[in-house]
């Protein structure tokens, strides 16, 4: 339940605070989970629809787009902790 | 957690609906499915459920290594 | 409430659980109706803005998009039935 | 099912500002929308309102033609 | 928590109805404002990255972005009453 | 509210991963981010961050005055 790494500097949330956390979580995994599929298939599938099956080349893209997609989530992560100390996306 | 698989199950097919009509059906002088839009929904229906097989596949083993990275 | 044409195989149920599935089945049905009404905009709707009625073209051109959209949604569940045997999309 | 309406209706209201706006608004040299800007606002606005209601009756005739096949 | 001037022809609504009100206009204003952000970075934000600021040129832009967004916002609400009397989005 | 600031913050993010990879990525022969490609995220999140302040500040002022002229 550390998907994300979060987690390491709050060492005393009650047991609610803890399933709340992890019930996040694994909306975040749901959200990026189905977000990989759409933006996979925008990127690698060909919309000809000539055959039902994944073809190599297809196969290839996607199996290259989730590790990409991995790589990118972790980068903007890390991202995120450099620049967004203290960031506040403005809302109410 | 049933419930859970119960609404992701239904939106899976929400999506699916939505990308296959969206991709293959474009003539509109007619309110039936014409062979070639039948043929084409069919395959992308097909094809969908693949895609989405081989990038939950993927997406389990690359969370998988990411967890034993962070050591737990 | 059986939209789909779910529910058949499934005689002994308790009334919490009709109760969720009944939920999530409204859900469905308010998520592809909005879905529709965004697919078919973009297929029928002329963009000028020139009146702000429906003119002909768009009145014929909705309706038909309604129809073709409840056959894909027919074929498509026909089709997860045959093909999807077991089928799991892969998620945790 | 009150509560129910009222996020329909917000949802509802909240799609349309997006289309429309993103349909109409693309001159950002000024900070108030020109009078063609809002002629297409008001226009796009209704036409969606029109939209909206035709597919809903159909939807609703199309859901009544379903449950009668499958003998409910 | 009258965002959209809601509320002036509702005098008497029990606090658990206030409540649920308040919540939906925070979801409304939640929407908005992530389709704000989405829509002014398709109007106004370079895709070409060259670097990580904002120049003046799309500074300027974002800040007429939004006010743009709010009055079509207004607009759209006014259209909405002057029209939409009794109006049905045709939802079951 | 904490709990929902911590969807709103899950939220961010998760869209910022998917702009910036929708924008940025698009060479499948290898699967590693080249160079360009991650000097284009890194760009890309910096930027996004500083436009959703920006809106975020703008968006608040503009809710205060309307606020203002409601007369409340």
């Amino acid at each position: 339940m550390s998907f994300l790494g979060f987690g390491g500097g709050q060492p005393q949330l009650s047991s609610t605070q803890k399933i709340q956390a992890a019930e996040a979580e694994l909306d975040l995994i749901t959200d990026m989970f189905n977000k990989l599929v759409d933006n996979c298939h925008q990127k690698c599938i060909n919309k000809q629809y000539n055959e039902g099956g994944l073809d190599k080349t297809e196969s290839n893209c996607l199996d290259r787009c989730v590790a990409k997609y991995f790589e990118t989530n972790v980068k903007v992560g890390e991202n995120m902790q450099q620049f967004g100390q203290g960031f506040q996306p403005g809302r109410q | 957690v049933e419930q859970k698989q119960m609404k992701d199950f239904m939106r899976l097919y929400s999506n699916l609906v939505e990308r296959c009509f969206s991709d293959c059906v474009n003539d509109f002088t007619s309110s039936k499915l014409s062979n070639k839009e039948l043929s084409c929904v069919q395959k992308c229906s097909e094809k969908f459920l693949k895609h989405s097989e081989r990038v939950g596949q993927r997406f389990q083993e690359q969370n998988a290594a990411m967890a034993q990275n962070l050591g737990r």
